[in-house]
C-alpha cells in the first residue's frame, strides 16, 4: 500500500484578474521503503506539490481539486488541529530554500532539541543527545561545538543539512524531501544520500524528492515523475523513464545534462518549448546592450589578485580576551583572476568559499591579507567615491537568491536599481526595455516585472538574483552557486549567456559551485578549498583529469554516476 | 468620630509664617491660635487674648487668657506673645504685615502685653484671628527660630511639626499627601465639636473630589464646582452649603500706558478714557454671567468689597446692562468701529474665571470691540501681570479679598497710584492714578471713628465707581460639598474650623 | 560590555549635563516662583528680598554652576513649595510611583501581548477586530476623560473601588511604602493602573499584531509548522521573539514615561507619586523639584535604553557582530 | 470552480503589462493592485468614507457649520448648556446642543476637529519624519553619530510635552514679543507636538533598522553599489515601516489630546477658538452634573476620527506588504 496518494491535485493561486494554475490535475503515489523522484522545470510546480501534501501552501495558494491521502487516511481536508498532528511526525518536510527555513534568533541547537522533544518523549539532555548525533549524521563537524550556534554562523550547505537533520529527527513515515543537497559538495551530498537510502531501506520511510540533479535521480529514485509546466509529463520507474524516456519534454531534460567527462564549447539546451514558454534566443552581442561598451580602466596582469587572506569570526564573545572563541573560516588563501577568465572555487560545504566571496565585495572586512582589484587595493579603500567606482565593476551573485531580494519591492525595481543607479540607461523607457530584455533572458518573461519575490519558485527567484547582476554590466562576476536552483534547461540558457558576455566582454568571473559538471564546462581555471584553507590550483582539464591533492580525487571518484541515463540520448546531444 | 475631608490645594509647611495663603492659615487655625479670633459669623472674639482695650490711640492692652497650654503641656504666657511678635517680622516671614513693622510689644506682667504703635490704628488686630502665637520655648528648642524659608536647604523643625494651643494637634503630615489632625483634649475653651480625629487629603481633581465625596469615602469637599452642586443636592446624603464668599472679582484696564501694549489703537489709550471704560462695564451683562457661568451662585456688585465688609455697600448700584449705551458710549469716545484689546487671565485660580473671561469676551464683542484672550494657569498669570513681571497687560481679571476684612486694604493695594516698579498700590496693575482717592486712603487709616470712616470710605469708592476706574463683577460664591452626617458652619471667608463640626 | 556600560555612562553624565542646561534655560519661561513661595499681599520689597536670598537674581551661569556643584552632591535644595530637602520628598514619593508604574506596565504587558498575537493570527476573527476597536475607542478618548468616567463608574455608581489615593499602605523597611500587602492597597491600584497603561496597552498590541502579521508568513515560522511544532511555540518562541525589538524599543519608552510622567493620572486619582509632585511643580514653579525631578527623569531613560540596547543583543543574536 | 488553464493565465499575464499602449495616470492608479486591494476590503472603504467626511467636515466648516462658534459676537451666554434637541428644554438652533458658552456643538465641533486635525497631523507627520530619519542614520551608520543621536534623543525623552511647549513659548514670546501670538500658537503646538513625539520613532526605527541592516537584501544593495541614503531609504525604510505606521497612527489621538492639555497650559489656542480636545476637556467639567452631550458629542467625533484613521493605517501598512495582499 503506498503511504501517499495524491489523486488528481490541482493548486491554484488567484491573481487579481485570473487564476494561476500551480499544479494542474497532478497523480502520484510513494510507497513505504521507497523513493519518487520529482524532476521538472523550474517553475513547473513541484515544490507547490510539496508544500501541498503538509498543508502550507503560501497564501492566497490553495488546493482547488483532488485529495491526498496518507495510508489512505484522507489529509487535505483535516482541520488545522489534526494536520498539525500529522507534520514532522508523519511527514517530515525539507523546504527549498534551507537559508531562511531556519529562525534566525534561535540556536540550531534549541531548535533542534524544541523539535525532538515535540515528537519523541525524551528528557532536555537526552534530547540535546539526540540533536548532537543527527547534526553530526548529516556531516557537519565539530558537532558539540557548533550546535549552539545561530543559523547566520553557518555556511549555506551547513543549513541545508540542519533543515534535513530538523525534519527528520522525529523518524516520519514520509519524507518530502525539495532540493536537499543544493548547497552540498559532492561528498556530503553523497553521504545525505546514503542517510536518506538507509532511511528508506532499515525504516520503511516513503520518500519524495524534488531535485534538478539527474545524478541524483539515477542514485536513488525508484520512480520518477517529470513535471512541466504545472502538468505530470512522464511518469514511471526510473530506470524507464531515464533509460526509455518517452514525452518529449523528458527526452530534451535528459540531453541537456551536463556532461562532466568531456569539455564541450556551449552547454546543450533543451528544444522541447510549448507554446507560451519563454522564448531562448542566443543574442547578438556586438548589438546587445549587454555588450555596450564599457569604460573601465585598463588593467594589466591579473584582475583580482588575493593575497594571505585571512578571515576570523568571533564565535562566542566575553569581555575577557582570552574567553573569547574564534572560527578561522578563511586561511592565508592566495590566488589570482585574469582577465577574462573563470576561476571556480570548489570544496567542501562550509569551506569558506562564501566568506572569499563576501570578503571581495567588500562586506566583510578580512582580518589580514590584501585583495587586489587592477591596482587598487580593496581592504585599504576608504573613500566613499572609490568604493563605489569598485562596486560598480563587480557584480556578485548570492547564494540564498530569496533574501538577497527585498521582499518589498517588485521584481522589476529590483532589476532597474541598479540601472538607474549607475545611469546605464538615458530614460525610463529605456530601463524599462532592458529590464523587460534581461527577463527574458534568464526565461522568467517580462511579465514577472509586476510580481514580488516570493511568488515565484526557487528557480525564478535565483534567475531574478542573476538578472540583477547582469544589470550593471560588470567586469568582474562573482557567482556564488548561481545555478543550484535551475533546472539543466534554463541552466543551460544561462550559462551559455554567462559564456557568451565573456568571450564578447572579457567578463571575468569567480564561480563558486558544487555542481563539478558546471564547474568543467565553465572554469578555465579551478580552485579547491577545504577548512578554510585553498588546497590546490589548476587548470581545469588537469584538475579533472590529473588531480593532485588528495581531497579532489576524492571529491571527483563521489560524482554521482550517469550509468542509468541512456547512451543514446547522451550521444545524440 | 473621624472626620474625613479634602480641599483642592495642598497643606505644605506646618509653619504658620511661612505662607500667607487662605488654606494654609485655615488648615493650621485649628492647631494655633491667635490672640483673637473670628466667630461664625466673622466677627471678632477674643481669643488667646480674654479682652484689650486701646489705652491712649498709640498704644493697646491686650489681657492674655489664664491656664492656657501649648500642646507640649507649656504654658502659654506674654512671653510667647512677644516671641511670635519677633518672629512674624523676621526674614522669610510671609506674613509680616500683621503686625506693623513699626509696632513694639511691651510685657507688662505675664498676662498683660502692650503693643505701642508710632500713629493711631483703628484696625490694628483685624487680621490676628490668623495671627497665630507660636510656644517660644519650644521654638528655641528644636532651633526653629528662623522661619524656614524657600532660599534655606534644611527643613526647621517648626515647617514639620506643629505646637499649638488649639483645638486639635497635628498627629502626623505628610505634605501633599495626608495630614491627621487629633482632638486636643487640654483645650481651654469647651468643644463644640465631637470629633476624635480629622483627616485631610488634598484632592486636585475637581471631579474626584466630588466622586469621593458621592461615594462616600469622605464627609466633606470643598471647593465643588459650581456646576456639581445639583449634583451633590441630589445625592442621597450629601448636600451642597453654599454662600457668598468675600472675594470680589473683576476686571481691571491698563490706564497707565500712554499706548496699551495689547491693543490695534497706535499713539493713545483708549482705557484713558472713562467713556469706554464705561462702555465696557455697560456692556457686561453681569446677570446672563451670574445664571449661565456661575448657576446663581455669585453676587453682582457694584464696589470693590464685599457687602458684608462695607456697611454702606448697599447705596451703590451697577451702571445697567445696555448693549445700545455701550455702543453710544463708544462711538462719542472716537471708537465707533470698536477696537481690539488683549485680555489676560487666569485659568484655574477663582471659580471659572476662564468662562467668565470668554462670556465677557463675547458680550464685548457684541459692542464691537475685540478680545484676544489670554488664559493661562495663575503661575504664568501672576508672572506676567503683577509687578514682577512689568505689568505686562492691558486688560485683566482678577479676584481681592482684604485680609484684614476692611475697606482699606483694598484701597491701599488695589486704587492709590503707584509708580512702574508697584511702589504705591502694588495691586493697581491698571495704574490709575486719583489723588482724590490716595489723600482718602491716609485719613481712612488713622480715622478711628466709625461713622466718619465709613463715609470717607464710601467717597472712595464713589469716586472709582463714577470713573469707572474698576469694573467689578460680583462676589463669587462658596460651595461646599458635606456628607449628611456633618454638621459644620462655613464661613464666609472659606475657612474650614473643625472646632464648628459635630458628626453623627 | 564593562566597555560598552562604561562609555554608556559617560554618555549619561554628558546626557544629564544638558538636561540641566535646559532645564535651567527653560525655567526663565515657566513663570515666576516667587509669586507662588508668597501670598499675593506680599509686598514688593520683600519679593526681591527673596528673589536675592533664593539666587534669582544670580546670573544664569553662576546660578548653574551653584546648582551643579551641589547637584553631584545630590543636594537638589529645598522645594520651594514645601520647604523640605527635595530628596526626601522623592524617597516618600517614589515608591507610589513605582508600584503605580509597575501594576500598569503589568497590565500592559499581560493584556497586550497575548491580546496582540491573537489578534496578529486571527487577523479576520471578529473578536480581534472588536477588542483592536475598542481599544482604540479607549486611547483615542483623553486620560482625564477615561479616569473620571471610571471613577463614576466604579466609585460612585457601583461603589466597588475607591476614587482616589493608595489605600492603606504598609511601610516595608525604612522607606518604602507599599499598597501591594493590603486589600484596599490593591483596590486602590486597580483603577488608576488601568488608566495609566490602556495607552501603553494598546500601543503595544497594535505593535505586536502588526510584527506578528509579517513574521507568521516567513519561511522559518512555515518550517517551524512543517516540524509540527505545537502552536504554542510557534507563536510565542519563534514569531514573538521576532518581533520583539520593536516591541522592547516602544515598551522601554513607555515604561519610562509611565514612571516619569503619569502626571495625569496621578492627579485625577490624587496618587500620591511623583508624576502628582511633578505637576504640581510646574504649576507652583517649583524649580528645585522640577530640576532635580528632570535629572532623575534623564537618568532612568539613559539607564532604560541601556537596558533596551542590551536586550538588542539577547534578542538578535546577528546583532552581536562578531569582528575580530 | 471554474478554473483557467495554465496558459491562459500565463497569456492573460502577458497582455496585462507589455502590449496593451500605456493607459492613462487615472486608469492605471484605478487599475493597480493597491486599488483594488483597497476596494476589496469593506471595512477599508467605509473607514476611508469616513475619514474623507471628517476631514471635509472640518475643512469646509466655515461653509457648512451651522454657525461659527469662533465669532464671538454671534455667540450668547444665555444659550449656553442647551441640550441636544430631542431632550427637553433643547433649542432646533442647536442639533447636538451648546456648550458652556453658548456655542453650537455641532459647528464647534467642525471647527475644533479643523484645529485638532492640523495640529494633530501635522506634528505627527514632523515627528515622524525627523525621527525616521534620524533613526535610519543611527541604525545604519552605528558608532558615533548613533550614540550622539540616541543620547540627543535621552535628553529630549526627559522633557515631556508640557516642558517643551513652556519652552517655545517663552523662546518665542523673546524673540517675536507676545503680540501674534494667535499666528504662532499653532507653529509652538505643532514644534513642541513634534519635538516630543520624534524619539518613539527614532528609536524604533533605529532598533528595527539594527536588525535589518544585516539582512541579506542589505548588502545585495551595498554590492550593487548604491550609496547609504538610498539604501536607506529604499531598501530598509520599506522594511522598518510597520511600527512605525502602528505608532504614527496612535499618535494622533495622543497628539489632538496633548493639544488640549498645552492650549489650557496657555500655550496653545486661545479659549474662545476651542479646538476637539479643549471641547472634551471643557465638557468633562460637566459630566457630573449631567450635561453629558458638551464632553461625549467631540469625545465620539475624536473617537470616530482616530478609528478611521488606524483602521486606514492597518489596511495600509498590510497593503505596502506584499506578502499580506
Ligand atoms: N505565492 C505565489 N503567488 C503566485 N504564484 C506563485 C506563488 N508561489 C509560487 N507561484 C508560482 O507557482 C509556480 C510553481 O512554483 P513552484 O515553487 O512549485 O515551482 P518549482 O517547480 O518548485 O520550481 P523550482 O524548481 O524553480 O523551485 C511558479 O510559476 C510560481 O511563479
Ligand atoms: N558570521 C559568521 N560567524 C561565525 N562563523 C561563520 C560566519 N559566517 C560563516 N561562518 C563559518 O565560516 C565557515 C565558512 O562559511 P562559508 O559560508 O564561507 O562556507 P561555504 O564554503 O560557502 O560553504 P557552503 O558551500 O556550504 O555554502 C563555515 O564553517 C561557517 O560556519
Ligand atoms: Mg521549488
Ligand atoms: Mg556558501
Ligand atoms: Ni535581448
Amino acid at each position: 500500500m503506498s503511504v501517499l496518494d495524491i489523486r488528481d491535485l490541482t493548486v491554484e493561486f488567484p491573481g487579481r484578474k485570473s487564476v494561476f494554475v500551480a499544479v494542474d490535475d497532478v497523480s502520484l503515489s510513494v510507497e513505504a521503503g521507497k523513493i519518487l523522484g520529482v524532476v521538472g522545470e523550474s517553475g513547473a510546480g513541484k515544490s507547490t506539490v510539496g508544500n501541498a501534501v503538509i498543508g502550507l501552501l503560501q497564501e492566497p495558494g490553495h488546493i482547488a481539486g483532488g485529495e491526498i491521502f496518507l495510508h489512505g487516511q484522507r489529509i487535505d481536508r483535516l482541520a488545522y488541529k489534526q494536520q498539525r498532528l500529522l507534520r514532522g511526525r508523519r511527514i517530515g518536510m525539507i523546504f527549498q530554500d534551507p537559508l531562511t527555513s531556519l529562525d534566525p534568533l534561535q540556536t540550531v541547537e534549541s531548535q533542534l532539541v524544541e523539535t525532538i522533544r515535540t515528537h519523541l518523549p525524551l528528557t532536555g539532555k537526552q534530547a540535546r543527545q539526540r540533536a548532537v548525533e543527527l547534526i553530526d549524521a548529516v556531516g557537519i563537524p565539530d558537532p558539540e561545538e557548533r550546535i549552539g550556534q545561530y543559523p547566520h554562523q553557518f555556511s549555506g550547505g551547513m543549513r541545508q543539512r540542519v533543515v534535513i537533520a530538523l525534519a527528520l529527527c522525529a523518524e516520519p513515515e514520509l519524507v518530502i524531501a525539495d532540493e536537499p543537497t543544493t548547497a552540498l559538495d559532492v561528498s556530503i551530498q553523497a553521504q545525505i544520500l546514503e542517510l536518506m537510502k538507509k532511511l528508506c531501506a532499515e525504516r520503511n520511510v516513503a520518500m519524495m524528492v524534488i531535485t534538478h540533479d539527474m545524478g541524483v535521480i539515477a542514485d536513488i529514485t525508484d520512480h520518477v515523475a517529470v513535471m512541466y509546466h504545472g502538468r505530470l509529463v512522464e511518469y514511471g520507474e526510473t530506470n524507464q523513464v531515464l533509460g526509455a524516456p518517452e514525452h518529449p519534454y523528458t527526452q530534451s531534460l535528459i540531453s541537456a545534462v551536463p556532461r562532466p567527462d568531456i569539455k564541450v564549447d556551449r552547454f546543450p539546451v533543451v528544444n522541447y518549448i510549448e507554446a507560451a514558454g519563454t522564448p531562448q534566443r542566443q543574442i547578438d552581442i556586438s548589438t546587445h546592450w549587454l555588450g555596450k561598451a564599457r569604460d573601465f580602466s585598463a588593467v594589466s596582469g591579473p584582475l583580482v589578485r588575493i593575497r594571505d587572506l585571512d578571515m576570523r569570526f568571533e564565535t562566542r564573545g566575553s569581555i575577557f580576551p582570552s574567553r573569547r572563541k574564534y572560527f578561522q573560516a578563511v586561511k592565508k588563501v592566495s590566488f589570482d583572476i585574469e582577465q577574462g577568465e573563470t576561476f571556480g572555487l570548489v570544496g567542501e560545504s562550509g569551506s569558506g568559499k562564501s566568506t572569499i566571496a563576501r570578503l571581495v565585495t567588500g562586506l566583510y572586512q578580512p582580518t589580514s591579507g590584501t585583495i587586489l582589484f587592477g591596482e587598487t587595493d580593496l581592504t585599504s579603500l576608504k573613500n566613499r567615491r572609490d568604493v563605489l567606482a569598485m562596486r560598480r565593476q563587480m557584480q556578485m551573485i548570492f547564494q540564498d537568491p530569496y533574501s538577497s531580494l527585498n521582499a518589498r519591492m517588485r521584481v522589476r525595481e529590483i532589476i532597474a536599481e541598479p540601472i538607474r543607479f549607475h545611469k546605464l540607461a538615458s530614460g525610463n523607457a529605456e530601463v524599462r526595455r532592458i529590464v523587460d530584455d534581461l527577463l527574458d533572458h534568464v526565461g522568467l518573461g517580462t511579465a514577472a516585472g509586476q510580481k514580488y519575490p516570493h511568488e515565484f519558485s526557487g528557480g525564478q527567484r535565483q534567475r531574478i538574483s542573476i538578472a540583477r547582476a547582469l544589470a550593471t554590466r560588470p567586469r568582474f562576476l562573482i557567482c556564488d552557486e548561481p545555478t543550484s536552483a535551475l533546472d539543466v534547461s534554463i541552466q543551460a540558457q544561462i550559462l551559455n549567456l554567462l559564456k557568451d558576455l565573456q568571450e564578447e566582454l572579457r567578463l571575468t568571473m569567480l564561480f563558486i559551485s558544487h555542481d563539478l559538471a558546471v564547474i568543467r564546462q565553465m572554469c578555465n581555471r579551478i580552485g579547491v578549498m577545504r577548512h578554510g584553507e585553498l588546497c590546490e590550483v589548476s587548470g581545469c582539464d588537469q584538475l579533472f583529469e590529473a588531480p593532485q591533492h588528495a581531497y579532489t580525487r576524492e571529491l571527483l571518484d563521489l560524482m554521482p554516476s550517469m550509468e542509468l541515463l541512456s547512451r543514446a540520448n547522451l550521444e545524440s546531444a | 468620630e473621624t472626620l474625613k475631608f479634602a480641599f483642592q490645594g495642598t497643606l505644605n509647611a506646618l509653619d504658620p509664617y511661612s505662607l500667607n495663603e487662605t488654606f494654609t492659615l485655615s488648615s493650621l487655625g485649628n492647631v494655633y491660635e491667635g490672640l483673637t479670633r473670628r466667630g461664625a459669623d466673622l466677627a471678632i472674639e477674643p481669643g488667646l487674648a480674654e479682652r484689650w482695650e486701646i489705652i491712649d490711640p498709640n498704644r493697646w492692652r491686650f489681657y492674655l487668657r489664664k491656664g492656657v497650654k501649648f500642646h507640649n503641656g507649656s504654658d502659654f504666657t506674654a512671653e510667647d506673645v512677644a516671641f511670635s511678635v519677633d518672629r512674624v517680622h523676621s526674614e522669610g516671614s510671609d506674613l509680616s504685615t500683621r503686625v506693623p513693622a513699626d509696632a513694639k510689644v511691651e510685657i507688662v506682667d505675664d498676662y498683660t502685653v502692650d503693643f505701642v504703635l508710632t500713629g493711631p490704628n483703628p484696625i490694628l488686630h483685624y487680621e490676628w484671628d490668623t495671627f497665630y502665637i507660636m510656644d517660644k520655648e519650644w521654638t528655641t528648642e528644636n532651633d526653629a527660630v528662623k522661619v524656614t524659608s524657600a532660599s534655606d536647604t534644611a527643613a526647621n523643625y517648626a515647617a514639620l511639626h506643629a505646637n499649638g494651643t488649639g483645638p486639635f494637634k497635628i498627629a502626623s503630615h505628610e505634605a501633599g499627601v495626608k495630614t491627621v489632625f487629633e482632638k486636643n483634649d487640654g483645650w481651654w475653651d469647651k468643644p463644640a465639636h465631637n470629633l476624635d480625629t480629622v483627616e485631610f487629603t488634598p484632592i486636585s481633581s475637581d471631579a474626584t473630589r466630588v466622586a469621593a465625596l458621592l461615594s462616600g469615602e469622605l464627609d466633606m469637599v470643598y471647593p465643588i464646582p459650581v456646576q456639581d452642586i445639583k449634583r451633590v443636592n441630589d445625592n442621597a446624603g450629601t448636600v451642597a452649603l453654599t454662600g457668598p464668599e468675600l472675594r470680589t472679582i473683576f476686571l481691571g484696564m491698563d490706564q497707565m500706558r500712554d499706548e496699551l501694549l495689547y491693543s490695534d489703537v497706535k499713539g493713545k489709550n483708549p482705557f484713558k478714557d472713562a467713556r469706554v471704560r464705561k462702555a465696557f462695564y455697560q456692556a457686561i451683562d453681569i446677570e446672563a454671567i451670574k445664571k449661565k457661568v456661575m448657576r446663581d451662585l455669585s453676587t453682582p456688585t457694584a464696589i470693590m468689597i464685599s457687602p458684608f465688609l462695607f456697611s454702606k455697600a448697599g447705596e451703590f448700584e451697577r451702571y445697567p446692562y445696555d448693549p445700545e449705551a455701550s455702543k453710544a458710549l463708544l462711538a462719542e469716545a472716537g471708537y465707533a468701529d470698536g477696537f481690539s484689546v488683549g485680555m489676560d487671565c487666569p485659568n484655574d485660580r477663582y471659580v471659572n474665571d476662564e468662562a467668565i473671561c470668554q462670556a465677557v469676551t463675547a458680550m464685548l464683542a457684541r459692542v464691537g470691540v475685540k478680545v484676544n484672550l489670554n488664559a493661562q494657569p495663575k503661575a504664568k498669570y501672576f508672572a506676567k501681570i503683577l509687578a514682577s513681571g512689568g505689568y505686562d497687560t492691558s486688560f485683566y481679571l482678577l479676584g481681592w479679598t482684604p485680609g484684614s476684612l476692611d475697606s482699606w486694604n483694598v484701597l491701599d493695594n488695589l486704587m492709590n497710584c503707584r509708580d512702574e516698579t508697584g511702589a504705591g498700590s502694588p495691586f493697581n496693575n491698571g495704574g490709575f492714578c486719583d489723588a482724590k482717592i490716595d489723600e482718602l486712603t491716609d485719613q481712612i487709616l488713622v480715622e478711628i471713628d466709625p461713622d466718619k470712616r465709613d463715609d470717607l470710605i464710601a467717597e472712595a469708592f464713589r469716586i472709582s465707581h463714577d470713573n469707572a476706574y474698576y469694573l467689578p463683577l460680583h462676589q463669587q460664591g462658596l460651595a461646599w460639598g458635606v456628607s449628611d452626617k456633618v454638621q459644620l458652619i462655613q464661613r464666609a471667608d472659606n475657612q474650614f474650623k473643625f472646632r464648628f463640626v459635630t458628626k453623627n | 560590555m564593562i566597555g560598552f556600560a562604561t562609555r554608556r555612562f559617560v554618555q549619561a553624565m554628558i546626557v544629564m549635563l544638558v538636561v540641566a542646561l535646559l532645564s535651567f534655560t527653560m525655567f526663565r519661561f515657566v513663570g515666576d516662583p516667587v509669586n507662588q513661595m508668597v501670598g499675593i499681599e506680599t509686598s514688593l520689597e520683600e519679593r526681591e528680598s527673596l528673589r536675592e536670598r533664593l539666587g534669582l537674581n544670580d546670573p544664569i551661569p553662576i546660578q548653574f554652576y551653584h546648582f551643579l556643584s551641589k547637584a553631584v552632591r545630590f543636594d537638589f535644595g529645598t522645594s520651594y513649595q514645601f520647604r523640605q530637602p527635595v530628596s526626601d520628598l522623592f524617597a516618600k514619593r517614589i515608591p507610589a510611583t513605582l508600584e503605580l508604574s509597575f501594576t500598569s506596565a503589568l497590565f500592559a504587558l499581560v493584556v497586550g501581548i497575548p491580546m496582540g498575537i491573537f489578534a496578529g493570527l486571527n487577523r479576520e476573527s471578529p473578536v480581534s477586530k472588536l477588542f483592536l476597536s475598542v481599544s482604540l475607542i479607549g486611547i483615542s478618548l483623553p486620560t482625564f476623560f477615561i479616569g473620571i468616567l471610571l471613577i463614576f463608574l466604579f466609585s460612585v455608581t457601583l461603589q466597588w473601588l475607591p476614587s482616589f489615593g493608595r489605600g492603606e499602605t504598609v511601610q516595608i523597611g525604612s522607606w518604602w511604602t507599599t499598597g501591594f500587602l493590603t486589600v484596599s492597597g490593591l483596590k486602590a491600584l486597580i483603577l488608576p493602573s488601568i488608566t495609566l497603561g490602556l495607552y501603553q496597552m494598546t500601543l503595544i498590541m497594535r505593535l505586536i499584531r502588526a510584527e506578528m502579521l509579517e513574521v507568521i508568513r516567513t519561511d522559518y515560522i512555515k518550517f517551524a509548522r512543517a516540524r509540527g511544532l505545537p502552536d504554542r511555540l510557534v507563536n510565542f518562541r519563534h514569531a514573538l521573539k521576532n518581533t520583539l525589538v520593536p516591541v522592547v524599543t516602544i515598551t522601554g519608552l513607555q515604561l519610562g514615561s509611565i514612571i516619569a510622567f503619569a502626571t495625569i493620572t496621578e492627579t485625577v486619582f490624587q496618587w500620591p507619586g511623583m508624576g502628582l509632585m511633578f505637576l504640581q511643580a510646574v504649576q507652583n514653579v517649583d524649580i528645585p523639584i522640577m530640576s532635580a525631578y528632570l535629572l532623575l527623569t534623564a537618568f532612568m531613560f539613559v539607564a532604560i535604553n541601556f537596558i533596551v540596547d542590551i536586550l538588542y543583543f539577547l534578542i538578535d543574536p546577528r546583532l552581536r557582530v562578531g569582528r575580530p | 470552480m471554474p478554473t483557467v488553464s495554465n496558459e491562459e493565465a500565463k497569456a492573460a499575464v502577458q497582455d496585462r503589462s507589455g502590449a496593451q499602449p500605456a493607459p492613462g495616470r487615472m486608469t492605471r492608479i484605478l487599475d493597480s493592485d493597491f486599488f483594488h486591494a483597497f476596494l476589496r476590503s469593506k471595512v477599508t472603504v467605509v473607514a476611508a468614507c469616513g475619514t474623507l467626511i471628517l476631514f471635509l467636515l472640518a475643512f469646509l466648516a466655515p461653509w457648512i457649520a451651522p454657525h461659527d462658534p469662533f465669532d464671538l459676537a454671534s455667540i450668547s451666554i444665555m444659550d449656553a448648556r442647551v441640550p441636544p434637541v430631542w431632550m427637553d428644554y433643547s433649542d432646533p438652533r442647536f442639533v447636538l446642543g451648546t456648550d458652556d458658552q453658548g456655542r453650537d456643538l455641532l459647528s464647534g465641533i467642525f471647527y475644533g476637529m479643523r484645529i485638532s486635525l492640523i495640529v494633530g497631523f501635522c506634528s505627527v507627520f514632523a515627528a515622524a519624519i525627523i525621527g525616521i530619519t534620524l533613526g535610519l542614520i543611527a541604525g545604519y551608520m552605528g558608532g558615533r553619530i548613533d550614540a550622539l543621536i540616541m543620547r540627543i534623543a535621552d535628553v529630549q525623552l526627559t522633557f515631556p510635552a508640557i516642558l517643551i511647549a513652556l519652552l517655545i513659548d517663552g523662546v518665542a514670546n523673546g524673540i517675536f514679543g507676545s503680540l501674534d501670538r494667535d499666528i504662532f500658537a499653532f507653529y509652538i503646538l505643532i514644534v513642541a507636538l513634534a519635538l516630543s513625539f520624534w524619539v518613539q520613532y527614532a528609536r524604533t526605527v533605529r532598533g528595527s533598522t539594527m536588525v535589518e541592516k544585516n539582512k541579506e537584501y542589505v548588502q545585495a544593495a551595498r554590492v550593487i553599489g548604491l550609496p547609504s541614503v538610498i539604501i536607506m531609504a529604499r531598501h530598509i525604510l520599506p522594511n522598518v515601516m510597520g511600527p512605525v505606521m502602528v505608532i504614527a497612527t496612535i499618535n494622533l489621538a495622543l497628539a489632538v489630546v496633548t493639544e488640549a492639555t498645552l492650549s489650557f497650559l496657555g500655550v496653545g489656542m486661545p479659549p474662545t477658538q476651542p479646538s476637539l480636545g479643549t471641547l472634551i476637556a471643557i465638557g468633562n467639567d460637566f459630566l457630573y452634573s449631567g450635561e453629558w452631550w458638551i464632553a461625549i458629542f467631540p469625545g465620539l467625533a475624536l473617537a470616530l476620527l482616530v478609528l478611521n484613521v488606524n483602521l486606514l493605517g492597518d489596511w495600509l501598512r498590510d497593503a505596502l506588504n506584499p506578502k499580506l495582499r
